[in-house]
């Protein structure tokens, strides 16, 4: 019965993660044309809503290059880690309040291991794999860069990400995601006591998929694409899988973390809740790359290095205070 | 008072300051700090009554030993950076010093094996850095392998201390004190063994010293000579002796075999050395296989001699360096017999101290390295390893020609290389090493009075 | 899994990285191995801590990964140094040093 | 909690199938016209001519500061969860720890290991 | 310290003279090694003066060693040896040798007399090795071209013996720890050392290989004819006068009195050996035809007749090796201090056959050769003759054939020291080319010399100066170890016996 109910619930949440990929991806065309007043893909089926079964046709059935000096194992090897570590994350990712079924209680996630934010973090950073040995592998001097590029780019980020949590782990106690989303719902969501760490966390979260501002690794208008310039077919979509996918993970992070995840009024179940509040971030994801120019190198690394560390820092030893001494 | 790990903190606040101000690139102003660091750790060290109680749960024991050790790290920190450590003289040198000074002081306090791998490492660490500090190519292929070798050390280190872990559930050596013996714990023992005979240079855990020693820049390898054996003597004495764990004498055979093994050895293939840095290296081999010579009596007697040998071995190869590598010249460049030719007459005071080095390391009478041997041989003798003494002698008699072949070259006549003036640095290090040396070798009483009561006490616990 | 069970899969471990050690010549590949050793004894000491109900075990598995961390940083850049004074990386080349 | 781990477990062994399967759609689905300048490296157009080089050691740089830094914040993970059961000792010897960290963080600060142009 | 203090003088003297010589200028460091070696000599003369003393100063406590002396027994001949020799030596050094040169001979001054004085075995072995390194230094620095390949072969061969020996020591010295609770080292706890067995055998063993390689005894002597060839000659005398006599000492003064219960039982064996030693060296002495070698031969086969008298373990074997030590070491050193003056006359040639005539040029140089050379096989009226009587006297009484053998040999001594002096002095007149015509030798050498055959004759005619102070002594050492040799002595091992010991 266990097994099954946990098919069903693996099988619900890839299925759920690809689709809602393949619509992030047509939402962000849409916006992306009204942002700049023009229609975005319109034409295939009602409002586009195809588009993004056509856009997957159409790369499955391209050819499968392999650069000649590429070494073939690792270059293929590269989007399956891209992708297994981005679906991989939102295993711990509780998704609505446990539903009570046929006199079962069964928790809307897949795991959920007591250190649930620990296995996430380390899920995700499996994924600068996928970008760096796609950039090593293709022996393209563009994809060299944009692979370590964005290696340096996320473990950085990650540096912070990592500390503006902390303040969330000292005021739940725990670093169990199900427990963190309790928490709040006993103390109220903490993106009011923990502002800026959110902010810090959010700016990360989209430097660490890559996106604008920081999409330094692709630079298209520098690198041609940095470090998937040699990809192409179904293996070039999988980086955008493993793109979109995280900007979904790492939105529902944010929303567990500091907006209470499932937590909302009653009048709407706790998944839609949930759903929305990504919704809202992916939201902001778009809005940021329409709005903002991509920023330079070492801009970036000195906003990750001596700004945003530092001061997530500092909040986290005020935190620490506050909750040592109450 | 040192019961509070005062040395140990003194060093750590002075390596905070130390570190922040080379940060600034305010190198000449960091070794200075360094240095007053070092000696105020010392002095905490030797001045201050010993608390003589186990702190954090058994895990430092801060007694004499300690002090000893701590003492003796102290006086290679000291060297060091009176010699100027990396050509390329990077202002960090002075604050790896003291981060290597801290790990010797850390496992001559060491009261579990968790302390003892920190201790390790800290001591490990910086040393990888500062051996390839001059950026050369030797200087970085020698870091290399010593970090490898170090590491792979280290992991065996690490694995016997879990073996042990998971049999007694616990790493203190008090807790190992109480155990009977059980098989487990006496793999987990070779394990540890394993790991701290290779910072010792015991053969067949030899393999890096002569590389690693003569890649070096000369003032780490004279570093390397006193306080990486320093540290791990004072790790094995507090494994084998201090715990009185009952499987620990079931390894004194065997570490007699390899220590005449080590002798044998060491001496041997010092006699071939051209390049004097490669010498100290092998000497290193054959000063491991003495160190371990005391270690294998398993007695207070065993230990204090390790201790006094050590300091004359760590003395004696300080100065053999200092002179080689001022005479060497170019930091660059191995020193070789050559560049020592008619030093006798260029520089008598370079070769006093050079003279008085080399005899001691090869154990003539009036030097500390004789006493020292006198030690071990007493130790031995005692233990009832007669054959391990003899093995002593015939190391000492290869030895002997290993180190006469640099002092024939001070007292040729016929050609004489051109030797550099020594900086203040360097000659006041051959300064205090020649006078400690006579001193250990003339009168050593209160040396021997003292070591006696500093063992004497742990072995009491 | 019981604790003898996790002791063998680390004893396997701890032996994989021995002979990685011994028999590869790439130092970046050596390094790395000998990482594993440290990691088996790392993965020992836990499964030790749970066995006797302490977390001295846990703690001191935190430590070897902080101080494995420190050893990687300072093994990465003298393993890209001697790569740059000679863009080769193999054992057999470190052969300056006799030994 | 074992059964938790099973579940990631399962969960990770799908999506990694997924990912292979994925992966070799192209391969079976797509055409195929192998060509000499089709494996050369794409740079814009031009022939390449010197092979991939090296790239600066500042990326190296970055690696060894996220190495150090990010095993610290890690070990502040335990602390930070239990850190409303330690009260003000436990307060303090984690400002013990981070007074390292920070001091780490301060000598590379100043000694310019975080100038990036 | 009191009455000790003229040991301590004594060895203060030595050393600080030699240090003293860095401030010296380079062209006084002559004079100045002579005026250190004369004061030297005149404290040993006050010292041979006044009755024995002794004096002892703590060194290392915890190991039972302390800085104890003493003119008692064996140590005032030798003592004398040292002061006679010294001044001897620098007075024929080469006129060229810097300040280096005689640093190392008072250094060798300043080892020596503390080996002779000391009475604490750590101590004492500090200074047997120390003994050493002057002469490897003043070997391979200012030796013929042989020299460094010499001069290493020396060391070794002594300090493996050397460090060997050093296990005895220690061993030795923890004999008695289980009853005194930490080790001695000190010559009057060791007197009661009870080293049995294994443990004695091969203590035993350790030692005399040591101090046979050192004297040297054959089948040792490997280091010695090169080192002896390649020397120069005042170094030679060094070798030759003094430092060999480091290991008959050692012999005397540790192996009989500590370890006599041991030797008692296997010492037909070094007598066997020493036999060897003086037939070998004779025979050889008798087919070479290197003047200096034919010296050293004769010196090695001396030595065995020292190693006789002390293995046939009898007070008057002992009192006449010791008196034989003191003649022997002042006769052989006259002996090749003129070998060094006649091989600079003749540049360097000294082949017997090829020289020769020399007396004719230098009448008083063929003198004071003839002298010596007859003190060194020992004619009647010479030191060497009564320490000869005494040691065949002690072999008498112990084991005949070992007396027969002492005396054959003394005839052959007559044959190859006469076969030297005629090989030199008289012989064919021509000279190979570029031998110059006269000697030039100082008026200096000459009274140095008269001084050291005047001490000769003086000691022939009262060889009892030596022996009745320093036989007693001996015997008294040995009472626990060799009862036998006591009661040949017939006298009380009563402490009365060595009244004149002061404190």
């Amino acid at each position: 019965m266990n097994g099954l109910i946990l098919a069903v619930k693996i099988v619900i949440l890839i299925l759920f993660l690809l689709i809602s990929f393949a619509y992030t991806m047509w939402a962000e065309r849409r916006l992306l044309g009204l942002f700049q007043l023009r229609w975005g893909p319109n034409r295939v089926g009602r409002a586009g809503l195809l588009q993004p079964l056509a856009d997957a046709l159409k790369m499955l059935f391209k050819e499968d290059l392999l650069p000649g000096q590429a070494d073939p194992v690792v270059f293929r090897l590269a989007p399956v880690i891209s992708v297994f570590a981005a679906l991989g994350v939102d295993a711990v990712i509780p998704f609505g309040a446990p539903a009570h079924l046929a006199g079962r209680t069964i928790p809307l996630d897949v795991a959920n291991p007591p250190a649930g934010l620990l296995v996430a973090f380390g899920l995700s950073s499996l994924g600068i794999y996928g970008l760096v040995l796609a950039g090593w592998a293709s022996q393209n001097k563009y994809s060299l860069l944009g692979g370590i590029r964005s290696a340096a780019q996320i473990i950085s980020y990650e540096l912070a990400m990592g500390v503006s949590a902390l303040g969330v782990l000292m005021l739940a106690g725990s670093a169990n995601l199900t427990r963190i989303v309790e928490a709040q719902a006993r103390h109220g969501w903490f993106w009011w006591k923990e502002p800026l760490p959110l902010a810090v966390f959010f700016l990360t979260a989209v430097a660490e998929s890559n996106r604008t501002p920081f999409d330094l690794p692709e630079a298209e208008s520098e690198l041609v694409g940095g470090y998937h310039t040699e990809y192409s077919g179904i293996r070039f979509a999988m980086f955008f899988i493993a793109e979109y996918v995280n900007m979904i993970t790492v939105s529902a992070l944010t929303v567990t973390l500091f907006f209470g995840g499932w937590l909302g009024p009653a009048f709407l179940p706790p998944v839609i809740w949930f759903l929305l509040k990504i919704g809202i971030f992916i939201f902001l994801f778009v809005w940021m790359r329409a709005t903002l120019p991509r920023l330079k190198y070492d801009r970036l690394m000195h906003l990750g290095w001596q700004v945003l560390l530092p001061l997530s820092f500092v909040w986290a030893l005020g935190t620490a205070a506050v909750v040592a001494l109450r | 008072m040192s019961g509070w790990l005062i040395p140990e903190g003194v060093l750590l606040a002075g390596l905070a300051a130390v570190l922040l101000v080379a940060g600034g690139g305010w190198g000449r102003l960091a070794s200075w700090l360094a240095g007053l660091a070092l000696l105020a750790s010392a002095a905490a060290a030797l001045l201050l009554p010993g608390g003589e109680h186990p702190v954090l749960a058994g895990a430092f024991l801060p007694d004499r030993l300690s002090g000893v050790i701590d003492g003796l790290a102290v006086l290679a920190g000291l060297a060091a950076l009176l010699l100027g450590p990396g050509a390329g003289a990077v202002p960090e040198a002075p604050a790896l010093v003291l981060t290597a000074v801290l790990g010797a002081e850390v496992l001559g306090a060491a009261g579990s094996l968790l302390t003892v791998f920190v201790g390790l490492e800290l001591l490990s660490f910086p040393l990888y850095v500062l051996v390839a500090l001059g950026r050369s190519r030797t200087n970085l292929e020698a870091g290399v392998k010593y970090l490898l070798m170090g590491t792979v050390a280290s992991g065996l280190f690490l694995f016997g201390m879990a073996l042990i872990y998971r049999q007694i559930g616990s790493f203190t050596f008090l807790r190992l004190a109480g155990e009977s013996a059980q098989p487990w714990v006496e793999v987990g023992l070779g394990l540890v063994f394993g790991g701290l005979l290779f910072k010792l240079a015991i053969v067949p855990f030899h393999m890096w010293a002569p590389d690693v020693y003569e890649g070096a820049p000369t003032p780490v390898t004279a570093f390397m000579a006193l306080a990486t054996k320093a540290g791990a003597l004072a790790a094995l004495i507090r494994v084998l002796s201090f715990g009185f764990y009952p499987g620990a004498a079931l390894w004194s055979p065997l570490l007699a075999y390899l220590a005449a093994l080590s002798i044998l050895t060491g001496n041997l293939l010092a006699l071939v050395q051209r390049d004097l840095k490669r010498l100290v290296g092998w000497s290193a081999v054959a000063a491991g296989g003495y160190l371990l010579v005391g270690l294998a009596a398993h007695s207070v007697l065993g230990d204090e001699a390790g201790l006094y040998f050590l300091a004359a071995y760590g003395l004696g190869a300080i100065g053999f360096l200092t002179v080689a590598g001022v005479a060497a010249g170019e930091p660059d460049r191995g020193p070789t017999r050559q560049a020592l030719r008619g030093l006798a007459y260029r520089r008598p005071g370079m070769a006093l101290a050079f003279g008085l080095a080399a005899l001691s390391l090869a154990g003539i009478p009036f030097t500390g390295g004789f006493l020292g041997k006198v030690y071990l041989l007493q130790a031995a003798v005692a233990a009832g390893q007669p054959g391990l003494a003899v093995a002593v002698a015939l190391g000492a008699a290869v030895g002997l020609l290993a180190y006469l072949r640099p002092l024939e070259q001070v007292f040729r006549r016929d050609a004489a290389a051109v030797v550099p003036h020594p900086a203040p640095g360097p000659a006041l290090v051959l300064a205090v090493t020649a006078v400690l040396t006579l001193a250990l070798g003339v009168w050593p009483g209160p040396v021997v009075h003292w070591l006696g009561q500093a063992a004497r006490f742990y072995w009491l616990h | 899994m019981s604790t003898g069970a996790v002791t063998l899969v680390a004893a396997l471990l701890f032996a994989v990285g021995l002979a990685g050690v011994l028999v590869r010549r790439n130092p970046l590949v050596m390094f790395m191995a000998a990482e594993m050793m440290w990691n088996a004894a790392a993965l020992v000491l836990v499964a030790a801590s749970r066995h006797w109900g302490r977390e001295g075990g846990q703690a001191a598995a935190f430590l070897v990964i902080a101080a494995a961390a420190a050893e990687v940083g300072i093994g990465l850049a003298l393993i890209v140094a001697t790569y740059q004074h000679r863009h080769r990386l193999d054992a057999d080349v470190l052969k300056r040093l006799r030994g | 909690m074992t059964q938790s781990y099973v579940a990631l477990l399962v969960y990770l062994v799908v999506a990694l199938a997924l990912a292979v399967v994925l992966s070799f759609a192209s391969q079976w689905l797509g055409p195929r016209h192998p060509g000499a300048v089709k494996a050369l490296p794409y740079e814009s157009g031009i022939v390449p001519e010197a092979p991939v080089g090296y790239f600066s050691v500042r990326f190296y740089r970055v690696a060894m500061f996220f190495l150090v830094f990010d095993v610290a914040v890690v070990a502040l993970y335990p602390w930070a969860t239990a850190l409303r059961h330690l009260g003000l000792p436990g307060l303090l010897r984690g400002l013990g720890f981070l007074v390292v960290v920070v001091l780490a963080f301060a000598y590379a600060w100043k000694r310019g290991g975080f100038r990036w142009d | 310290m009191g009455m000790a203090s003229g040991i301590w003088v004594l060895l203060g003297i030595w050393l600080l003279g030699a240090v003293a010589l860095a401030a010296v200028p380079p062209a006084r460091a002559r004079t100045w090694s002579l005026a250190v070696s004369g004061a030297a000599l005149l404290v040993v003369l006050l010292l041979a003066a006044a009755p024995p003393v002794r004096g002892s100063l703590p060194w290392i406590p915890a190991w039972g060693a302390a800085l104890s002396v003493s003119t008692g027994g064996a140590t005032l001949p030798l003592l004398l040896l040292t002061g006679l020799l010294l001044p001897l030596v620098i007075i024929f050094s080469p006129s060229g040798a810097g300040r280096l040169y005689y640093f190392w001979i008072l250094v060798a001054g300043f080892a020596a007399a503390g080996l002779f004085t000391t009475r604490d075995l750590l101590l004492f072995y500090g200074f047997f090795e120390a003994v050493l390194l002057p002469g490897y230094f003043l070997l391979a620095g200012w030796g013929g071209p042989g020299a460094p390949a010499a001069a290493r072969r020396f060391l070794v061969m002594n300090l493996t013996g050397s460090f060997l020996m050093l296990v005895g020591v220690v061993e030795l010295g923890l004999a008695q720890a289980a009853v005194l609770g930490h080790p001695a080292f000190g010559f009057r706890a060791l007197e009661h050392t009870r080293l049995g067995g294994a443990a004695g055998a091969w203590t035993l063993a350790a030692f005399t290989l040591a101090f046979a390689v050192k004297a040297p005894l054959w089948p040792l002597h490997g280091w010695m004819p090169d080192a002896y060839r390649e020397a120069p000659p005042p170094v030679t005398a060094l070798f030759a006068g003094l430092l060999s006599k480091a290991g008959l000492y050692g012999f005397l003064v540790v192996v009989l009195p500590f370890l006599g219960r041991a030797l008692a039982p296997v010492a037909p064996w070094f007598l066997a050996g020493a036999s060897v030693s003086l037939v070998w060296g004779a025979l050889t002495a008798l087919r070479r035809t290197d003047a200096k070698l034919v010296a050293t031969y004769a010196s090695l086969s001396h030595m065995g007749m020292m190693a006789l008298g002390l293995f046939s373990l009898t007070p008057a074997g002992m009192a006449g090796a010791t008196l034989l030590m003191l003649a022997h070491g002042l006769a052989v050193g006259g002996v090749f201090l003129i070998l060094g003056v006649l091989e600079q006359a003749t540049g360097g040639e000294r082949t017997l056959g090829r020289v020769g005539g020399l007396a004719v040029r230098a009448p008083a140089f063929g003198f004071w050769f003839l002298f010596f050379a007859l003190a060194v096989l020992g004619l009647p009226g010479l030191a060497g003759f009564a320490g000869e009587y005494l040691v065949v006297q002690g072999l008498v009484e112990r084991a005949w054939p070992a007396a027969a053998v002492a005396v054959a040999v003394m005839v052959l001594a007559a044959w190859y020291m006469l076969r030297l002096f005629q090989g030199l002095m008289q012989g064919p007149r021509e000279q190979p080319p570029g031998v110059p015509a006269g000697l030039g030798a100082g008026r200096g050498r000459l009274w140095a010399l008269a001084a050291g055959g005047a001490v000769l004759l003086l000691l022939g005619v009262w060889p009892a100066g030596v022996t009745a102070r320093a036989g007693p002594a001996l015997v008294r050492a040995v009472r626990y170890q060799l009862p036998g040799t006591v009661a040949l002595a017939r006298v009380p091992a009563a402490p009365a016996a060595e009244g004149g010991v002061r404190r």
